[in-house]
């Protein structure tokens, strides 16, 4: 009853990528984050599930399935690798923005063999006379992308990656994206007219969310499994009041969010305005993966501490979640501006 | 161990205001590296040995056994400033303070504070409390490690988890099964490192306090000698729980060090934002989360140095501690997480301490009694 | 946009009843409420509105609607008046619960020409031999209705409310709703066999979720209007941005509370166990009304502490919802030990 | 006025402590009728005159003008007291002492001091303090009252909106625009109610505090003799924000007085589960939740007292008052909201305490310096 939305051609996507995420992520994901080490070969195998290209107009190339399937799998992706869903964010940005533009880059990057690196408007990067200036810290894919996708003022970017100055950072999460410093000092770049910024941005605000609920998700998978295990003062830890009242609570934040997040993907498909809804959904649902992963770690306590429950990897990534994409203060604050400046 | 020193009128007395300083200074010179320490899971042992020589390892130790005297209260000050520069540096110091000294001197026979307060009071040994292990974190009672007498010693086996300073430390109070009974048949013994059959087993990989290592400590048939028993037989639960009154002290203080430092970061973030006329004009939402953080740093303070007081004072300070730890604590979290909120990509590129007080602030709302045990404790001392 | 989820004949009944509250509801709620006077007249025109049978099967002399609807609606009456809302719903649990059993009291109840007070679970009410013993402090139109039904066990029963011991009592909340504390020492009552206590009980959950999404709604409207309109530091207090950064948050919370109600009652519609969404629903809508309604009080200031302005009373309102039928506490209680035990 | 009473490693001097049973004493006698005085919206008369009569009118004024010059901090420990009873009460006393009295007794002449506290000191008179306006609320400098400067005699026009105990007060001190510069152009005056053209507007109806008359008080060409201006023109902002921040301290007593009411009644229900061994075995949650108030009334009690203790000292606590009242009042609402949820229906249906405690706890985060005004003054303080 859970996908209530879903159409079964939709619902196929979701099953193969949960599939594989299940399969090929899950048992990976924690090892990887703590070595740094960037997941190319999941970017590979996204590519080849052909998921790149989900919400892409059927006439450009692709499947036109719209945003409901994307947070409905990258929600799956969240609950395990809050990295690779963001690789998939940005590359989905890409895409995305150049719907309306079309080409060869829009073939590579729906197909995978391209991998980009998003960077948006609140970098304030400059293009003039075909350079482009600015930069950006923490963008993820930064240090591995074939191409960085801009947006400078009122203009929309490309770039070849190796042509800017990228450098590693060793940030808080989202350890196996690839997250670097970006810097261009008048790096020359190409102009992508028609391009849709607001687009490539409602899909980093569902996508986001989508993500945080998968995180959500997992923690409280983590959190749970742990208080049956674990025994405690005679009885398993799941048995005490105050653990399960730390679930439930983290279930419904999630809950919530997932509802916001599945409404926000659902009304852009009808082509309603869904930028608040959008917003809503992913303010809420980082702030409910930072809560149950924070409440994760609590049940798990001693053990919530190390690198080995996934628990703290959620919560340091839904932390990087937040700040990304001008951060969720940023997102309040434009709410504000749009309903009563 | 009554305190020289006084808080009257929520000002610390001019001794201990000469003291914080001489700490501060400590702190600016020595603790530096703290980025380092985290980033290389690098034990800060320079920094110890310098705090060392400056008296800061035997604050909880009376003045004829080598120690300072200072007490609780002294002991508060000094951990907040030294963990609003390094939590690995801090705890490691809370821990030889508060859970390894303080228990010797209260427990141990005179024999036994002379055998080890020498090398302890200098720094020369480092101490490490051992509760805790695979199976029993929060419910400690439940215990396995035992000591079995034999004649003149114990023989000691069972493995102890989450030993903070486990790999560095000289000296271990371990607590360990030397009867049935759940929780009277418990005691507590001192072990040393070099012991055979004592070994450092797995080393915890860990989301922050990267610098202090966390380790097991394993005993296989150690031969512990009978006079190495702190107290008697049977009194090791009590003498556990009485010890973590004054831990909580310490990581309570910890906390308000890692507090201060995120509003520290945040006010400098605020600072730097002013109109042309030089007016703080930053976002509302963020002042006035500011002024919430720094307001309940000062109240969580109050606490912690309240408990401290009382501790000092030789009154039982369980409810008053727990208070200060569960507040401090959630407290130290919440401010880390609102800095890396307010500091955007800075707060999470490594490029300024906020991501690692994140990181280092949410061990202390688990170790030395997690929140849900304080509140338990806080609520029974409340209904009683 | 908004409606995404409403047929053209459900839409026409929401905007019947929406037209019914702003005319007539919205202009004398705040003075009834602080005159604790009992709104008879409301209840009536519901009944001529019809939609005390909107969600009853259609073989039931019903409109077969379903809950969505009714949550739309209701949604419109608690904007306004908690009290109403709250009628409304008691009504509602009356009339579901009847579903399955029919007769000539569902009639009455479906038209409105009775009114009942609805006794759920957790009062601990106990029938034996065709006699009712129990009490509950603080019930919905008890003072005023015509019949109690009464969850006894496992089973349901009706008693004519003036065999009750019913005793006025000056709540928190819900002033114009007759609320009182009823009492029954053996009182002669007829057991409604067949009747379904659960589906009384989803409407509560769905309805008080729907009935507080209105509240929050109504506490956002006041703090805005009020602070568009005053000036302080020379200029309109919407201005500053703690004020905009305290309706941006209300206005989430309800907006994820409103989606969360609307799942349930799209989930029940479709025949599933929307049990736990309900409750998800409505935990997360008491919550958002109280936090709406609290900050528009604080918008407010002296205003918001006068009983002029709508916020104290929807704040007074909210945390009554919260209590009621059990409680949220009781009910995240249940979550958890569905879930873990 | 400095207090002879101090406050030493957190605990109250035990002539404080006495106090503080005397006045538990007066609120056990006199503050039965709280619910009454709500449900009837009844000015709470004989409660007010009962502490008259034990001295607890005149705190903040000195012994030779016949106070009993006790402070701030005996004002705040007496007021949490009376606040847990009946803060309808409360507030009227909090007014008369901390606005009204402290500034006559700090900014008034000899011969003003000699004219009014005879009558203020024994409670024959009471005090209002009428600042806001229509107009301006959080945005005092806004005022529109006017004083107009007429020989020997000020022309006073102008209405004061949210005047606690405006109809049941005798003197009002009244800042009023004497010049057109928005901040000094204020000046402060005493005026008695008996004067012609004062007079008493509307009353408002509200949410809680019903027993404390909150009303308009009306200035349609009064004669002000120009004795009555307190100080000089101009400084009556200045004197105004002055006098808030020992207002402030009021506040967050009554707001401690009101959590600690909220507690209370959560310790009774949590107390009462108990199992068949007598164990608490309420919900944890719940005993959690008890366990956070407690602390933090505690913590925010400290918060208050060290606010006191400064202004007591004579130095400037904006900064620290305003910590004291944000804090303390935040918590006022949260426990009394929590002490509802937890009740159930006994916490709505107006059989004990808790509807009223949450409704009265409202008023403390909008009146004396709404939440946001006390943290831009904790943020500017800070960041200054």
């Amino acid at each position: 009853m859970h996908n209530l939305q879903l159409t079964d051609d939709q619902e196929m996507v979701v099953d193969t990528v949960k599939k594989f995420v299940v399969d090929s992520v899950a048992p990976k994901a924690q090892e990887l984050d703590e070595h740094r080490t960037f997941v190319r070969d999941w970017c590979d195998a996204l590519a080849e599930l052909g998921v790149y290209g989900l919400s892409l107009a059927e006439d450009k190339g692709g499947a036109g399935m719209g945003l409901v399937p994307f947070v409905a799998a990258l929600e799956a992706v969240g609950e395990h690798s809050g990295s690779l869903a963001r690789l998939w964010i940005g590359q989905m940005q890409a895409v995305m923005a150049l719907e309306s533009v079309g080409g060869d880059l829009l073939d590579e990057l729906a197909a995978g063999s391209k991998l980009a690196a998003f960077i948006g408007a609140e970098h304030g990067f400059t293009f003039a006379d075909g350079r482009l200036t600015g930069s950006a810290a923490f963008v993820p894919a930064a240090l591995e992308a074939d191409v960085l996708i801009v947006v400078a003022g009122d203009a929309v970017v490309q770039v070849d990656a190796s042509a800017c100055t990228r450098t590693a950072t060793t940030g808080l999460g989202l350890n196996s994206a690839a997250c670097g410093r970006v810097e261009c000092d008048g790096v020359g770049a190409t102009e992508l007219a028609g391009a849709d910024a607001h687009k490539a941005e409602l899909v980093a605000l569902v996508g986001t969310a989508a993500a945080a609920v998968g995180a959500g998700v997992g923690s409280v998978r983590v959190g749970r499994n742990h208080a049956a295990e674990r025994i405690a003062f005679g009885k398993p830890l799941l048995a005490q009041q105050a653990v399960q009242r730390k679930l439930v609570e983290s279930t419904r934040r999630v809950e919530a969010a997932r509802q916001l997040t599945w409404h926000a993907a659902r009304l852009a498909d009808l082509g309603g305005d869904a930028a608040d809804a959008a917003a809503h959904a992913r303010i809420t649902a980082v702030d409910a993966a930072v809560q149950a992963s924070d409440e994760a770690i609590q049940i798990l306590g001693g053990y919530g501490y190390t690198v080995e429950y996934h628990a703290e990897r959620h919560y340091r990534d839904a932390k990087t979640f937040e700040v990304l994409d001008g951060g969720s203060n940023a997102l309040r604050d434009r709410l504000a501006a749009k309903a009563f400046v | 161990m009554t305190s020289a020193v006084q808080v009257s009128d929520f000002q610390l007395s001019p001794e201990l205001v000469e003291f914080q300083q001489k700490v501060r200074a400590y702190t600016q010179e020595h603790l530096k590296d703290a980025a380092r320490y985290d980033a290389e899971a690098r034990f800060p042992r320079e920094a110890v040995a310098a705090a060392a020589k400056l008296g800061l390892l035997c604050t909880t130790v009376a003045e004829e056994h080598g120690g300072s005297a200072m007490g609780n209260l002294a002991s508060c000050v000094m951990l907040e400033e030294i963990n609003s520069a390094c939590a690995a540096t801090g705890v490691t110091i809370s821990v030889h303070n508060s859970l390894v000294n303080s228990l010797l001197g209260k427990w141990c026979n005179e024999e036994q504070k002379k055998r080890w307060f020498p090398k302890m009071v200098t720094g020369e040994w480092l101490g490490a409390y051992c509760l805790s292990e695979a199976f029993s974190g929060s419910d400690a009672a439940a215990l396995r490690c035992e000591a079995k007498k034999n004649g003149d010693h114990y023989v000691m086996n069972g493995a102890k988890l989450w030993i903070t300073t486990g790999s560095e430390a000289d000296l271990f109070v371990i607590f360990a099964r030397t009867g049935e009974d759940r929780v009277n048949g418990i005691s507590a013994f001192v072990v040393e490192k070099t012991w055979d059959g004592v070994s450092v087993g797995k080393k915890e990989r860990k989301l922050g306090l990267r610098g202090s290592p966390t380790t097991e400590i394993v005993c296989e048939n150690v031969k512990v000698p009978a006079d190495c028993l702190i107290g008697e037989e049977g009194i090791g639960f009590k003498i556990a729980l009485d010890t973590l009154d004054g831990g909580r002290l310490g990581i309570a203080s910890q906390s308000l060090g890692i507090a201060r430092a995120a509003i520290d970061l945040m006010r400098d973030h605020l600072g730097k934002q002013v109109d042309h006329k030089g007016r703080p004009n930053a976002s509302q939402p963020d002042q006035w989360d500011f002024a919430d953080l720094a307001s309940d740093l000062d109240a969580y303070r109050f606490l912690t140095w309240r408990a401290a007081v009382l501790r000092d004072q030789g009154v039982r300070c369980s409810t008053e501690a727990a208070m200060a730890k569960s507040c401090a604590s959630r407290l130290a979290n919440r401010a880390a997480r609102r800095a890396v909120s307010m500091l955007g990509l800075a707060g999470v590129d490594g490029s300024n301490p906020a991501e690692r007080l994140l990181r280092d602030a949410r061990i202390t709302e688990i170790y030395e009694g997690a929140t849900d045990i304080q509140r338990l404790v806080i609520a029974r001392g409340l209904l009683a």
